[in-house]
């Protein structure tokens, strides 16, 4: 069995493990050692990894594994990790593992409820190893529906609606990575050989212009729904907002990722020219998001919903740095990925905490919650600074990484942009200090509140990890920019020939 | 003769139970059950061992290997349903019709093996109206339920104009190529004016059996006065094998006005989609409801066809497979529950899950594959079917269609939904399937599990398609 | 005994008969007479087929082959439409397709 | 050549006491943690000490200049293959100088905070907030590059953040936090863009290839124009916007009154002494590209510190506030430094503003933490921040009295306090460039020494209030930091500047103008004399004044309006009319869109349902129109 694979059994074997558990505690159990084991896993990966390069392996795709699946259509099951993925499953690891501590309390349908978690999370392994088209499409639909269920049956609020919401818009985006990818398929051998999925014999083929101008669109919107793309944003503040805690956590911490990931790896990668010809529209587009997000989470009162508009605002930064192809932008891009995944999975994680002892995630019908529960209110304070960019954090990394590598373009339109997308952070940092100053400062506004206990060993366990990790990342950025750069060499160098 | 083994292993085995039904006393008469599962059984099996394919009665009669794979897969999906309408049948209401219903399902399984088999218009007239009328019969099963006299009613008189329709179509067709042989016909084909009603009168026809938009009034009224099992035979078998043969006249007799058929189906499929969709919103009895997803997944069946090509072909076979494990394994669910408590109505699945979990993931499951949803099977149905329109550069009809999959998605979810979601004061009590119930849902999620994962399926229906377009 | 007959009036009495048996399946309320006009739909084809075959493939007996399996496909067909016409009018005592509308939209 | 690697530890010292007391503050006594924190900092300020004496008076010069030392350097981040963010320490004569300006302020206050922070809820906590902040500053000035400075600069700013908002449970401590927070933010922002704008015209962040004579920076000048300015002009003054918000210069001073919502201590190290002064190291850090590059930018430098210096000084006047009042002191001191480098020149006697700003730094760190201190003192012997329930405190507070009479002389700029030499040279300086500017300067002495004395009167003399316990003196703990800032507000003036911290580190000569000294010594004293007429005794004289000042009092009372205006921005425009309209734009304009496309298509299919009539007739119309209509068309399409 070769490493990668694992991604995708060891979730499978821990579901099954859990189909065979008694009870709640059994079901947590297993589950927690299944995801640390693929946390283990995917540190081994990482090193080997590293350890592959530093020997000097210069392949685009390490540890490739191809097999044939269904010959006449030419659809494999290949998988391979460059720099890129490998930092996405760390990330995903780290973020899934977060997650089982996170929903520690779930005691309804408890099996039902890890089995559909972790089987999304194999959805979300499987998709960031493949490099065929089909699988990574099926791996996409498979990471997405499981929401239904998790939204629908655990959430809160108008979960109906925004589950059915959700789903559907995610849904509408995968129909149109569809019509992509079915394009991308049948333009992948324009001399008349077979046809192939796979992404890198795609990526060395040269397909006509307006071929790609036609479907370039269809791929970076259906990826940009996921990735939070205005205006096709709205599933997500109700999505989040109805979500269970490790649900959103996931959603908005791997699943997002998705969106942007695809967007590099498939739209911009194997469609340069379109890319770089409709770049400016969707250019605007993600700019609008990045500002619009960040005003939409002023107004908010809504923990949630501060959060899931925060989320479109740093998402759109996603999207915004991969459609400047340069090295530094898009390097920057895949280090927001995993900074806002992190960030964003401690920030859900804070508030189902929050929320389980308060009962309520309003932020004006809280206030000094530092007093009470210290430990959760000071991540929640560093979650907040890592959110508006402070530096010794991931945020500032992704952030600083974006914008000097999108200002690094020789057109005004470039740098008026990013002037643009650079005064988010003012905003970011309005509505992060607004709720932290409602929400865990001031006097105490109820007093149920005075007896609220601070957090648990899981819970302390789940926002430890994802703490750690933005400090890490934040503090020693540079070993994960280098990795990230090593697999952006191809796709820079590809955008390159075309741009010239 | 092992050429037409199929159709004769089915009449002898139709022939036997008959005398076992006349001889047996009347208070044994459902004894009939296990040896009747048992022989279509050892039909099936024997269907799967490869013999001798060619032509008989001078082309009246034809069969390759993929005709016979087609054969096989009805035979399938028949022996599901024969097993799962084992709980239905022993009904008290049903006694002493046990054995009609497996000599009607067998005759009109009779006749739509000679119609796939056919090599002229005789043969594949015959075909359909053996594979019809009994139907008819069959939909009327219940006699003290006026929806059931309803549902025989609009099927025997639909289907009666729709054949008197289709028959002027073929006399047409005869008229103009001066022979009713396919292998004549073809040749002589042309798009006269005369010829282009004919085809379209015969498409019509056609198209009531599979349920294209605008011939598809009847199924839905006929799907729910039926009882459930008759309408899993109508919703999967029925149409299964009036797509193959649809399939294998427009691909041989009407290869020649190829692009004036493919207009066609382009046309139709967009509206049987749409309209199969937008009626399927708002049903709530389970009957009705899948009634109009069948209807659009037909619309996505039309597709493949239009998707002319290898491909196409060893797609649309595929999916009907798919299609078949699917909608039996919805309609298993939906039977168990209608018989155990005689609830139909979506609205009494509330909080299914919570007292029944099996049938409801099983449920789910069905649904997923008919919706598309990786990993089960459907998703790689669908996904086919895309690719073979993709493949003729129809990208506006792909897009249709995916959008058209997202509107069955939220259906399909609705009753997801009312499973898992929605809790009920009332919910439908836990119960134990009985055997056969069980069987016939584990074949069913066996697979729609499998079938998406085992590419060699697909390869070996591909491997037999060739030639044929 | 119809030498001279040009085939186009054969097909015009197909064709009315055709669209005659299509207007009373259309508009009649009874379900006999509608039974009874799918048998002038299925009788036009008849004529259509014995027609074709007899002055312009008189070689082959295909059309008058075809002519009698429709005459016997259209009894069995009748059988079994009676018989449901019977049981509907067990249930409702009347035989009137207006009333036959329990399930619907 | 001396290894200055050790120098890393005067700023990791700190880091590792914040993550020690961050940690396991709690698991401290709290005194402990004070005394852990606080010897940090001494160890710090030895080590700093010793590296200002081993590059001063060791290493020895390069052509007569003190050298630019790298003395260690690592690269952290890397853009592109120019661009990456390195951390290391640069030693030059000003961030030396600086490193003994923070450590020695920040050990005075930790020191001091052991005993004003006695019994107060959170003490680990405060002292973890101190280290973290002294690192931060540390890291900022000792940065090698621009965007460490950014990094260390963010970090001051949350810092600061931190400590104002310390009492976390007062309202208006928490508001202040968030205003001080988010006005550097956007004073950041600019920031930002400079270093970006810097970034493509320069390709290096690096401050030795930036401020290089030759480097690419200076070398480029004003090539390249954009709006009738160069780039580099525009990046200087983005750059200067980040400095002037940190700086709290007009119009970004609004949050330095408020954040004195902060302990005593915090203002006095950082809203006082150290990261409000960051914004003049900034522009010191930048000057020769400012100077060469970017001389408009440097204009508006001069300005806005000019403008500054008399606004804060009129405000200051009117305040009752102590610790606002000496908040606005500090604007219109920095407001100074700022001027100081505005009018400096590049080079030798040219750059005495640069001097003379750097040495205004330098001396106004001491005598501005000593009047805090001071101030803290007072508090914490009165428990009132307001000068109208004091009075008559010198009997009983005599240390505090003392000292804080030393450093009102040496703000106010009466020879020999430190004040005096600083000032003089920013005056001389201000004089040779720009008369106008030196005009306002002059006035602003004179108002400065008013507001200082109507300060102190107001304290310590005047009518003795009734206080709830008699005041009494602070513990030895406070008072000691105060006597040893007080020798430092003396005696920090006869240092000489000219030899150490020059613009080009080139040491110059210079002595004292008498024409310009003797000037602004006699408005000094005026400044204090008007102040001792009014304040010294209960007299209504102030009351006239300001009755016949009327509105302009009022204004100034009232800060200018400014906070009024920033509300209104923020709240009404922000947030009423930016961020709600977009709030509900999301929720009906493009959510409605989505919801709008499942509307239609639910009613869609309400609407179509008729087709599905039940009727077997109406099935049998549809089905055959179907087929003729298909077929008619088809007929059409195909054959005609």
């Amino acid at each position: 069995m070769d490493n990668l694979t694992l991604f995708i059994i060891i979730p499978l074997l821990t579901i099954f493990g859990i189909l065979f558990c008694r009870d709640h505690k059994q079901v947590k159990i297993v589950s927690a050692i299944g995801m640390s084991l693929q946390l283990i896993n995917a540190g081994i990966l990482i090193t080997m990894f590293l350890l592959q390069r530093a020997a000097g392996n210069t392949d685009m795709m390490l540890f490739v594994k191809d097999v044939v699946w269904y010959p006449s259509l030419n659809i494999h099951y290949f998988v391979g990790v460059d720099g890129i993925s490998v930092a996405m499953i760390g990330l995903t690891s780290i973020v899934i593992f977060a997650g089982i501590f996170a929903s520690w309390e779930v005691k309804d349908l408890s099996k039902e409820f890890f089995i559909s978690l972790i089987f999304l999370s194999s959805g979300v392994f499987g998709f960031f190893i493949s490099l065929d088209l089909f699988t990574l499409f099926l791996f996409y639909e498979v990471a997405v529906i499981p929401m239904y269920l998790l939204i629908g049956i655990w959430g809160t609020g108008p979960r109906h609606y925004s589950a059915m919401k959700l789903t559907l818009m995610l849904m509408g985006g995968s129909a149109l990575i569809l019509v992509g990818l079915l394009g991308l398929y049948f333009h992948s051998n324009p001399s008349g050989g077979p046809l192939t999925f796979s992404i890198p014999a795609i990526s060395l083929v040269h397909i006509p212009p307006d071929v790609q101008r036609f479907f370039f669109p269809f791929l970076f919107v259906g990826f940009g729904v996921l990735g939070a793309l205005f205006p096709f944003h709205t599933w997500s503040p109700d999505g989040h907002a109805s979500a269970p805690t490790a649900v959103s956590m996931l959603h908005a911490g791997v699943l997002m990722k998705l969106g942007g990931y695809g967007c590099f790896r498939v739209a911009v990668f194997l469609l340069p020219d379109a890319a770089h010809q409709l770049a400016w529209i969707f250019i605007i587009l993600t700019t609008i998001s990045v500002i619009y997000g960040a005003f939409g989470a002023i107004w908010q009162k809504d923990l949630k919903y501060i959060n899931a508009y925060s989320s479109v605002s740093h998402c759109g930064l996603v999207l915004f740095a991969i459609l400047m192809f340069n090295k530094t932008a898009m390097n920057g891009a895949i280090l927001q990925m995993i900074s806002h995944g992190i960030m964003t999975a401690l920030f859900f994680a804070l508030i189902g905490m929050i929320y389980g002892r308060t009962h309520t995630r309003y932020i004006n019908e809280m206030g000094g919650l530092m007093k009470v529960m210290p430990f959760l209110a000071v991540c929640y304070v560093i979650a907040g600074l890592a959110s508006l960019g402070l530096p010794g954090f991931s945020g500032f990394v992704a952030e600083m990484t974006i914008f000097v590598g999108a200002f690094q373009h020789n057109d005004v339109f470039h740098r008026v942009v990013t002037v643009i997308a650079v005064s988010s952070i003012v905003v970011t940092a309005v509505y992060i200090l607004r709720v932290v100053g409602m929400l865990l400062l001031g006097r105490i506004k109820n007093d149920h509140y005075l007896e609220i206990t601070d957090a648990k060993w899981y819970e302390k366990l789940s926002t430890g990890v994802l703490i750690f990790s933005i400090t890490a990342i934040g503090l020693a950025p540079l070993w994960l920019s280098e990795l990230i750069n090593n697999g952006l060499g191809p796709i820079i160098d590809r955008l390159l020939v075309v741009a010239h | 003769m092992l050429i037409m083994r199929h159709e004769l292993l089915l009449v002898i085995i139709t022939v036997i139970l008959l005398l076992v039904e006349i001889f047996l006393p009347d208070n044994r008469k459902h004894t009939i059950i296990l040896p009747s599962i048992l022989l279509f059984f050892i039909v099936t099996v024997l269907g799967f061992i490869p013999g001798p394919t060619g032509e008989l009665f001078g082309g009246m009669y034809a069969t390759t290997p993929l005709i016979l794979t087609m054969k096989n897969i009805l035979n399938l999906g028949v022996l599901i349903i024969f097993i799962q309408s084992v709980n239905w049948l022993k009904k008290i209401e049903n006694k002493g019709k046990i054995g009609e219903y497996y000599l009607i399902l067998l005759s009109t399984l009779i006749g739509m093996d000679y119609m796939i088999s056919s090599g002229d218009f005789l043969m594949f007239y015959l075909g359909l109206e053996l594979a019809t009328i009994p139907l008819a019969t069959l939909a009327a099963w219940e006699r003290f339920k006026e929806k059931s006299a309803e549902a025989g009613v609009k099927l025997i008189f639909t289907s009666a104009l729709s054949s008197g329709i289709l028959l002027y179509g073929i006399s047409m067709i005869y008229g103009t190529t001066g022979s009713v042989y396919f292998r004549e016909v073809m040749g002589a084909f042309n798009a006269t004016p005369l010829q282009v009603l004919a085809f379209i009168f015969f498409f019509a026809g056609m198209a009531f059996k599979i349920a294209i938009v605008p011939f598809h009034l009847w199924i839905a009224d006929v799907y729910e006065g039926s009882p459930i099992n008759i309408t899993s035979y109508l919703s999967v078998i029925s149409k299964g094998a009036a797509v193959f043969i649809l399939m294998i006249i427009l691909y041989t007799v009407f290869y020649k006005i190829a692009l004036l058929w493919r207009d066609v189906l382009y046309v139709t499929s967009i509206l049987t989609m749409t309209i199969g969709n937008l009626f399927a919103i708002r049903q709530r009895n389970i009957k009705r409801f899948l009634a109009f997803s069948s209807i659009a997944q037909a619309g996505f069946i039309l597709l493949g066809l239009i998707g002319q090509s290898q491909l196409g072909m060893t797609t649309v076979i595929y999916f009907v497979l798919v299609y078949i494990f699917s909608n039996l394994g919805a309609f298993g669910v939906a039977g168990i529950i209608s018989n155990v408590t005689g609830k139909e109505s979506i609205d009494d699945y509330d909080g299914l899950y919570r007292t029944n979990p099996l049938l409801s993931l099983t449920m789910m499951l069905a649904l997923f594959s008919l919706a598309g949803i990786p990993p089960v099977a459907g998703f790689f149905g669908k996904f086919f079917l895309f690719t073979a329109a993709a493949q003729k550069g129809l990208y506006l009809l792909v897009i249709i269609g995916v959008l058209n999959t997202i509107i069955s998605l939220y259906y399909y979810l609705l009753v997801v939904k009312a499973m898992f979601l929605n809790t009920s004061d009332q919910p439908i009590a836990y119960f134990r399937s009985d055997a056969y119930s069980r069987i016939g849902l584990l074949m069913c999620v066996a697979g729609i599990v499998i079938i998406g994962f085992a590419s060699p399926v697909y390869e070996f229906i591909l491997s037999l398609s060739h030639g044929l377009y | 005994m119809f030498e001279g007959v040009p085939l186009t009036w054969f097909l015009i009495v197909a064709t009315i008969m055709f669209f005659i048996g299509i207007y009373g399946f259309l508009v009649r309320k009874n379900l006999i007479t509608i039974l009874m006009s799918l048998e002038l739909i299925l009788n036009s084809v008849n004529i259509n087929f014995v027609a074709f075959n007899k002055l312009l493939y008189p070689q082959h007996m295909e059309g008058m082959f075809f002519t009698v399996f429709v005459i016997a496909v259209a009894a069995a067909e009748a059988s079994v439409a009676i018989a449901i016409i019977i049981n509907i009018y067990r249930r409702l005592i009347n035989i009137d397709v207006e009333r036959i509308d329990e399930m619907k939209y | 050549m001396i290894n200055f690697s050790y120098t890393v530890f005067i700023v990791l010292i700190p880091l590792i006491f914040f993550v020690l007391l961050g940690f396991f503050g709690n698991k401290f006594k709290p005194l402990v943690s004070g005394i852990i924190g606080t010897s940090g900092l001494f160890i710090s300020f030895l080590l700093s000490c010793y590296t200002a004496y081993q590059y001063f008076f060791v290493v020895p010069k390069i052509a007569g200049a003190f050298p630019k030392l790298i003395a260690y350097n690592t690269v952290w981040l890397r853009f592109t293959d120019t661009l990456h963010i390195d951390l290391g320490v640069l030693l030059d004569p000003i961030s030396v100088m600086m490193l003994i300006v923070i450590t020695t302020v920040s050990f005075m206050v930790h020191l001091y905070s052991i005993g004003y922070m006695k019994g107060e809820k959170g003490y680990e906590r405060f002292f973890s907030f101190l280290s973290l902040f002294t690192f931060s500053m540390l890291g900022l000035v000792i940065a090698t590059n621009i965007f460490q400075m950014y990094i260390f600069w963010e970090l001051v700013g949350v810092s600061s953040y931190l400590l104002i908002g310390f009492y976390y449970e007062k309202d208006s401590a928490v508001a202040a936090s968030k205003k001080a927070f988010i006005v550097t933010r956007f004073a950041d922002l600019g920031f930002l863009i400079g270093i970006l704008i810097l970034s493509i015209t320069t390709k290096t962040f690096d401050f030795i290839s930036l401020t290089d004579p030759k480097g690419p920076a200076l070398q480029q000048g004003s090539s390249i124009l954009f709006l009738g300015l160069s780039t580099m002009t525009w990046s200087m003054i983005f750059v200067f916007m980040g400095g002037a918000g940190k700086s709290a210069m007009f119009p970004l001073h609004i949050w330095l009154p408020d954040a004195m919502e902060g302990p005593t201590p915090v203002s006095a190290l950082i809203h006082a002494a150290t990261m409000v002064v960051a914004g003049v190291y900034l522009v010191a850090r930048m000057f020769p590209i400012f100077v060469i590059s970017a001389p408009a930018a440097l204009t508006v430098v001069a300005y806005v510190g000019a403008f500054t210096s008399l606004f804060a000084a009129v405000i200051a006047c009117t305040q009752y506030d102590i610790k606002r009042v000496l908040a606005y002191s500090t604007m219109s001191q920095i407001g100074y430094m700022m001027l100081a480098l505005g009018v400096s020149g590049y080079g030798g006697h040219e750059g005495l503003g640069y001097m003379a700003s750097m040495f205004h730094l330098f001396t106004h760190a001491f005598f501005k933490a000593l009047l805090f201190l001071c101030a803290g003192a007072i508090i914490h012997a009165v428990h009132t921040n307001y000068m109208t329930e004091m009075g008559g405190l010198r009997k009983h507070l005599p240390i505090t009295h003392l000292t804080f009479l030393i450093a009102c002389f040496a703000i106010a700029g009466i020879p020999p306090f430190a004040g005096f030499f600083s000032k003089d040279e920013i005056l001389a300086a201000a004089f040779e460039n720009n008369k106008l500017l030196w005009a306002v300067e002059y006035a602003v002495a004179g108002i400065t020494a008013f507001y200082m004395f109507r300060l102190y009167y107001r304290i310590f003399w005047g009518k003795e209030q009734h206080y709830s316990h008699p005041p009494h003196e602070a513990p030895l703990v406070m008072t000691i930091p105060l006597m040893l800032l007080a020798v430092g507000a003396i005696l920090a003036g006869l240092v000489p500047f000219q030899n150490l911290v020059t613009s080009d580190s080139l040491p110059f000569e210079n002595h004292i103008e008498l024409g310009i000294a003797i000037p602004s010594i006699l408005i000094a004293l005026l400044g204090i004399g008007i102040a001792t007429i009014f304040y010294r005794k209960e007299t209504n004289l102030p009351q006239k004044i300001t009755r016949t000042l009327g509105s302009f009092y009022t204004a100034a009372y009232h800060k200018f309006y400014f906070d009024e205006l920033y509300l209104f921005i923020t709240k009404k425009i922000l947030f009423d009319r930016v961020s709600t309209p977009v709030a509900w734009f999301d929720r009906h304009i493009v959510d409605g869109m989505m919801n709008g496309v499942s509307y239609v298509t639910n009613s869609v299919s309400g609407r179509i349902k008729g087709f599905q009539s039940g009727q077997l007739q109406q099935y049998a119309w549809v089905f055959v129109s179907g087929a003729i209509a298909l077929a008619l068309a088809f007929i059409y399409l195909w054959t005609l």
